[in-house]
């Protein structure tokens, strides 16, 4: 049979299913292979907060999105061009999300009275008229799974299993994807259980050759590689990165890596993944509790290690009075917020950033702190780095903003050179002629580190007030005063030695959009679109939110009008406002989910047309 | 602040003074805790900067600043958590945690149950005066009662915790206590303490002279602590008594006190004390809550396990020994990479 | 979401059951819990209005969604605390508080001990499944040692709490175990549970499909359940296996395991538990850590103390006795005062 | 002998000695006998974080100042007239604060070589020229107090417990002051101890007759009573005042108090206050830490309780992530925070005001809390009232922010009549047709308290993220918006709720002088001063600081300038200037003592001055 093939520029896929489906799975291995093929990407895996909610509910469907393309590709992808449905709950969940005209690939198997009734439907929509608007593909996923695996000796459970590689075959087909990448996994995957890569590798050939021989489909689209810059890639999520920023600072600073840490959703991954390298001398602690994980991290701290802790925004909470403790003795601490819906349990598998302004202010009595947020999965590196560099440099800690969404997105990452990391090394003091454990170098305003272990520096340290040079005890109220002012003296200098801020577009303007965090992609797409339709619009995003780059006042006043979409109620807002006395205005959405480009759009064209 | 650099072997107990005021009020148990750590220090043979001092808030948590080691004042309840870090991130040091009851046992419990539980390498000095000192008089999870404090002003109702048995509860491998005044006692106890490998846990009963005066004063006070206190000594029977006349007997799993000197019972009789069982040490630790036993004092019970930091670094030196050490190159290569030309 | 008003003494299974979905995996131990509870329910006699479940954050946590009685979903760790406000406040509610191995001995050890000590007539229903759940699959403080899990990918090196051992050590009047897989036992403890006069603890092995598996299969599956389970019946002789042919006798402090067959030993010779003994309770808590015993299940511990709300009440109504119920009027103008005029 | 009568407005006068010279106690007997006289007066008591430092060092010096006068009277005094000093310690860390020319009375006994040296006086300074500026009287009081109960059969420890009593009769006889409070207070005070009766009297007595028989003092001096309000009064400090306001909004509310509780200074004496009142049905749970004080004051809040929380900086810092759970489940609750020296342990007997930020936005996500502040001892009862009114009305925590000086100062209170205060019975819900949980009251916002043991009602409620009427779990993500948002404005919405912001002063003008919680006496004072000078200035003092009073923004924007004067390093300041583009400035000194009156007036002259 012959069939057209239309090339796209880009496109948005949806695999959606069951918690037990493997839909995070799928996406994965999509992802990897666009990724292999050039294509620039973004991804956005939603799951439920339940484990494996019972099969065929609303409220257990899972998903991962994949927006890949020839030209640069920012967010995730407002709305689907294509959706992989299992059952009729996850087309129920997604449907709102597919583009006029798009197309739907469902597993017919699973449409069946009860699940049908389960998601809600009266009837089937793959039947009735409901779905006049969409391109829709009925597949009998599973019988067609079961009919490859006829002559396997496997358990029906197991059967089941495999038939999401069924549909990753089927789309590899639509949309012209290599099937090699998925297969050598597969072949490393389940090295030990032979029958498993024999069955997952028929399945997912016997949905690209379904694709190949049925009549259903009579278009194929192709999506060249997109212009990367050339070099070695891999695919890593925002957790990934984060934890191997903190090896990377680890290995150049030459202190052993010491996290202590509490499991919780979405950061558990960051401990997962550190808990791997033992042989980095890394060691991970996971604690009794939040308190226990910064607290031991402090502690390790005070012995001369790279101290870091991980959690979301409950455990930050917890972890707020022993973060006013790292303040006052200035030790360097990495600790790593990822941040998720709230307020409380709130929504913790769903995106949010409403954790900025308990970072900046969320401690009892002045208790400083630099906050760094990451961008997209591959920033949650560079970012973390940048943290450990801070904190050592002026011994104290740093807060890392990442969010759900940026944690658990995969993109590929140019992987960096070793040589062109910074070197980190600290300076411990070992001279005991004249030590002082308060006594401040001029510049940097930071206090010696003298650890255990060295001879002659045996000095005390803890949370009272403490005397600006030999740190002992001190209630002396203008010593007081006087400290109060320099730790925060101490932070705000840090503006001095971070990059200046920088405006993608023009450097003034009708309209300033200012993002930070994960909204980056969304937020940068938006600004494009609108600045391709000729709007004088500009994007800045900032990674620095305590202190702030030095210029950053100059460029606010550059604009007529300034926008900050934020996935909050507006909390960087209110600090560009307190800070610069400008006017800006927030555009806030709290869905747990990414905004949307183009909400950000719409919202721009509005504010320039008020002028 | 810093003293002359003295070899390991020549410490004295001034080596281990610092310069600072000591600011518990007079009269203070604490004084006597002090001044038994300063002396027995320079007898354990740990270079004096390989040691660190770790305490929470309260009277008893300011003990780091008077002694001439590292140290490290934190916040209330949290310093067995900053132990724990510091322990298995520097397992060459001997960490300290000196504590209260309030810190320890109220806020700080499970931080301790769960240090004690992983057999940290840390020593955990538990000043209990049975009261909060440094807020001035509030009762504790080990006031007695009915005792009356500032927050209790009809008397306490709650259940205090027995700290041993608690510990004990935990499967902690070292539980001992001492007396703020039994200086020899002290002293073994804190050297015994220093010797264990893994979490040791030492309670001590502190006067707080300002706010509890007396709690202890049976089992301190010449005229009544001989026929008060039962010394344990492992593998001996237990005697007690100004004329060592009376003994611990097993009636059941029920400890009682009989006379030695009534032709009953002989010291055939009686217990003998085995740091190593662990059913024993919940029956000594139980004699604490029997007004008509004597209390014991001494190691209640110590074991060996292997420790958290030795079987962490286990983890390392086989990962290691079969991958080689870590290498950032590797590990940013290792698996699937693809090439943009 | 309500249902209709039923007299006490009407109720069956169905009322206790909500419209809400319940979303634990299939297949996961939680099941059975639920099911256990709501059939035992109807009998405790005790007004739907009247109970409240509390519960922290985790798979178990999820619990009181699905009774239809009032329900708080807290936060992770702290269900013990709230349970005990809500029980010092309303003594007339019967409080019931759902917890995991995570929520309930890691993040909210120190509530659960104190609760435990101070005796608050909160029923606590720990569901051990030896993981947490919820997070997908890392260690718990009863995770056993050598475990993989996420957080461990070369085996677990805390060693774990044993939680009756633990609750004991607290000095708990009330400590028992069973299993999800035993439904008369459940049924049996629940009750026991609900009877007891101040902190009821149940442990519960629950076996979590996705994360950990089989954990407790020796226990709970029919062909190995009944030579490696002795059930706990106060009076009786420990006496187990598919033939009720061995029993537990006392070596020492040693619970061993003999044979009822060959001779050598006889019922005579068999522990006889006694709910009320505190030692001997610490010796069949103890018996968990050996793997040569057999797991005893049911009642290990239960006496009575008066509970911390009887003990507050007692205060308010002596003061009140003395001097009077409350007076704003009074207070505010006791004591020293003067007039402007 | 014959000496004059010199009359005066107002005085100040310090007692300063050892922790165990009993300062405070003849501190606040020096109050009661002022207020009883008719003065206004206000106080500053302040003692060292060590319980009983061993005597004579310069850290366990323990003060207490009072202002009194027959005019109004706003703070403690920026300098004293008068200054007894049981010992030298208490003679250098003090006499920075003695005006020009003012009184000393010096304890000459303890003016030891021993206590000499303690002090780092290298010679004793009563017998060398160095107080040459000062009027010193020299007293041998221990010897006199010795003397006074020669004859009674006391032991050395006792009769040195006493000898504060006859400073206190000396400065009696001075300031014109009657004996019969105190000897009325020890009757009392010692009922079951006839020879202490007899001691303290007899020592007080022996103060009161050196002053009228020696010669040294050559004049008395004179304060008339104030104009006070016409009533009667009482002396309270703040903690008693903040007790009693719960205990008030218990009675009025009909609901049962329950405090859950954690020991902390300076907040430990509400918990101990409220711990006497067990008649009236108040239960106070010293719970094992903060996070059980909230939690079981939450969990009593759902059982129908009024629940209460009470602390300080470290200890709110632990209720952080707790209160999250009570925003999410609409439950009232009264948290107070007596603000003290930070960050960390910090300053814990000192004040300071920097716990503003973390009460407003100290939290992880969008979890709003209505906050307002204390401005005076008297003020913490109305302040906590009416929080109590808020948490009510709204189902919803409610912070009150004081401080260690207002908690720890006392002063005269009219005492209100029962009558007058508000009744604050709440409505339980108890119809069970149609009952849901969420559903809100149009007006209020405010969801239904059905407590349990309502037949009917059975409901669950938690901290996930919660459908808008039923409240069960939803994660549907445009509740979730609809829901973060409805929760900010149910808060926002009780500014329609509180009385406007007020100008002391003229509504417009030059400069306006913002302040907030304890520092209202010094601003007020400074403000009164400067107008008297007849400079353009107004004060606004604000008890509301979330959500502001409706007001507020037309008010700021009546002045030309803006200067918010607190003991931290500008927090209200920034929220003000974030929600008001004001360009309000800071007068920030973080002394852990009261901001003195002279400092904000020599400000107010050099912002006028500049214009
Ligand atoms: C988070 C926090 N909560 C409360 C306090 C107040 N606080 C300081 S020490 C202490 C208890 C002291 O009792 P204990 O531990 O027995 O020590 P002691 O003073 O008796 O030696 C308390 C409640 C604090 N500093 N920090
Ligand atoms: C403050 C806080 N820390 C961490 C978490 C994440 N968390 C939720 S449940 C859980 C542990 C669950 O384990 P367990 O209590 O054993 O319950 P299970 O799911 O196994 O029934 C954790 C760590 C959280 N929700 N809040
Ligand atoms: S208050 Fe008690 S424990 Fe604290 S220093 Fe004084 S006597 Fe010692
Ligand atoms: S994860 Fe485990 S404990 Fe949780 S619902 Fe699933 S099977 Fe049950
Ligand atoms: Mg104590
Ligand atoms: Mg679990």
């Amino acid at each position: 049979m012959k069939r057209g093939t239309q090339r796209l520029d880009e496109l948005t896929i949806l695999f959606a299913g069951d918690s037990g489906d493997g839909m995070q799975l799928t996406g994965g291995q999509f992802t990897i292979t666009s990724a292999f093929v050039g294509n620039d990407l973004a991804t956005f895996p939603d799951y439920p907060a339940e484990i494996r909610a019972p099969a065929g509910t609303l409220f257990g469907v899972s998903g991962f999105q994949i927006h890949f393309g020839a030209t640069e590709i920012r967010t995730p992808g407002d709305q689907c061009d294509c959706m992989v449905v299992m059952n009729p709950a996850a087309l129920k969940v997604n449907l709102k999300c597919l583009k006029e005209g798009g197309s739907i690939i469902a597993n017919t198997d699973s449409f069946n009275e009860k699940f049908l009734k389960l998601a809600g439907f009266t009837s089937n929509p793959l039947e009735d008229e409901s779905l006049g608007r969409y391109q829709v593909y009925s597949v009998p996923i599973t019988k067609l799974t079961q009919n490859a695996l006829n002559d396997l000796n496997l358990s029906q459970k197991h059967i089941d299993r495999t038939k999401n590689f069924f549909a990753l075959g089927l789309t590899y087909w639509m949309y012209n994807r290599p099937m090699e990448p998925t297969l050598n996994w597969i072949k490393e995957k389940f090295a030990k259980t032979p029958e498993f890569v024999e069955a997952n590798t028929r399945v997912l050939k016997a949905g690209h050759a379904y694709g190949e021989t049925t009549e259903l489909f009579t278009v194929r689209y192709e999506i060249k590689p997109a212009q990367l810059p050339k070099g070695k890639y891999r695919s890593i999520t925002g957790n990934e990165a984060t934890a191997w920023g903190l090896i990377a600072a680890s290995v150049k600073s030459k202190l052993e890596l010491f996290l202590g840490s509490y499991p919780i959703t979405p950061a558990s991954e960051i401990l997962h993944e550190l808990a791997k390298y033992k042989n980095f001398k890394i060691r991970t602690f996971q604690a009794e509790d939040e308190i226990a994980g910064i607290s031991s991290a402090i502690g390790a701290s005070f012995g001369g290690a790279l101290g870091a802790t991980t959690t979301s925004g409950p455990g930050m909470a917890l972890k707020t009075e022993a973060m006013g403790l790292a303040v006052m003795l200035e030790l360097p601490l990495i600790i790593v917020d990822v941040q998720r819906g709230g307020p409380s349990t709130g929504l913790p598998t769903k995106t949010e950033q409403a954790d900025l302004l308990q970072s900046v202010y969320g401690r009892n009595s002045e208790a400083p702190i630099p906050v760094l947020a990451a961008s997209s999965p591959t920033d949650c590196f560079d970012t973390t780095y940048e943290a450990a560099r801070i904190a050592l440099k002026y011994m104290t800690p740093v807060i890392v903003l990442t969010d759900g969404y940026i944690a658990n997105g995969a993109e590929p990452w140019h992987i960096p050179s070793i040589d062109d990391l910074l070197d980190l090394t600290p300076k411990f003091e070992t001279n005991p002629e004249n030590f002082q454990p308060y006594r401040r170098d001029p510049v940097t305003l930071t206090r010696p580190w003298a650890i255990p272990g060295t001879r002659g520096l045996e000095h005390r340290i803890g949370g009272l007030e403490k005397d600006n040079l030999s740190g002992n005890i001190s209630y002396d109220p203008d010593n007081h005063d006087y400290m109060v002012k320099i730790r925060t003296k101490k932070v705000e200098n840090i503006a001095n030695d971070i990059p200046l801020a920088q405006t993608d577009g023009d450097g003034s303007g009708e309209l300033l959009v200012v993002s930070w965090g994960g909204t980056y992609g969304s937020v940068n797409s938006a600004v494009h679109n609108k600045r391709s339709e000729g709007l004088s619009v500009s994007h800045m995003h900032l990674r620095y939110l305590n202190p702030l780059p030095n210029n950053l006042g100059q460029i606010l006043n550059n604009f007529k009008q300034i926008l900050v979409p934020e996935i909050n109620l507006g909390q960087l807002v209110k600090i560009l406002r307190d800070k610069y006395l400008v006017s800006a205005i927030g555009f806030n959405v709290v869905r747990g989910l990414p905004l949307r480009a183009l909400e950000i759009e719409e919202t721009i064209d509005e504010l320039i047309k008020r002028g | 602040m810093n003293t002359p650099i003295v070899p390991t072997q020549k410490y004295t107990t001034k080596d281990f003074q610092t310069d600072q005021d000591v600011r518990w009020c007079p009269g203070c148990g604490d004084y006597s805790i002090l001044a038994q750590t300063q002396r027995v220090f320079p007898e354990l043979g740990i270079p004096k900067e390989k040691i660190v001092f770790v305490s929470g808030i309260g009277c008893s948590s300011r003990f780091p600043y008077y002694m001439n080691t590292y140290g490290f004042h934190g916040i209330h309840g949290r310093a067995a958590a900053i132990a724990t870090g510091l322990k298995l991130s520097r397992p060459d040091l001997s960490v300290w945690v000196t504590t209260g009851d309030g810190d320890g046992m109220s806020i700080g419990g499970n931080h301790f149950i769960h240090a004690c539980r992983r057999n940290i390498g840390i020593k955990i000095l538990l000043f209990n005066n049975q009261i909060y000192g440094l807020t001035k008089g509030q009762f504790s999870p080990t006031s007695v009662e009915g005792q009356i404090t500032k927050s209790t002003p009809y008397g306490n109702i709650d259940h205090p915790f027995n700290p041993l048995l608690l510990a004990l509860g935990t499967e902690a491998t070292f539980v001992a206590r001492t007396l703020d005044r039994d200086p020899k006692n002290m002293q073994y106890v804190i050297k015994r303490a220093a010797e264990h490998n893994g979490t040791a846990f030492v309670e001590i009963y502190q006067n707080c002279n300002v706010f509890n005066d007396g709690a202890f004063e049976l089992w301190t006070e010449k005229g009544t602590k001989d026929d008060n206190v039962v010394v344990l000594e492992n593998g001996l029977p237990m005697i007690f008594g100004k004329n060592k006349d009376k003994g611990v007997r097993l009636n059941g799993f029920s400890p009682d006190v009989v006379s030695l000197t009534d032709g009953k019972y002989s010291v055939n009789d009686l217990i003998i004390h085995n740091e190593k069982d662990p059913m024993l040490a919940f029956i000594i630790a139980g004699m604490s809550n029997n007004p008509a036993l004597p209390r014991p004092i001494g190691i209640v019970h110590a074991i060996e396990k292997p420790t958290y930091e030795s079987l962490i670094q286990k983890q390392i030196d086989t990962l290691t020994a079969k991958q080689g050490e870590g290498n950032l190159e590797k590990l940013f290569n290792h698996g699937q990479t693809w090439e943009i030309k």
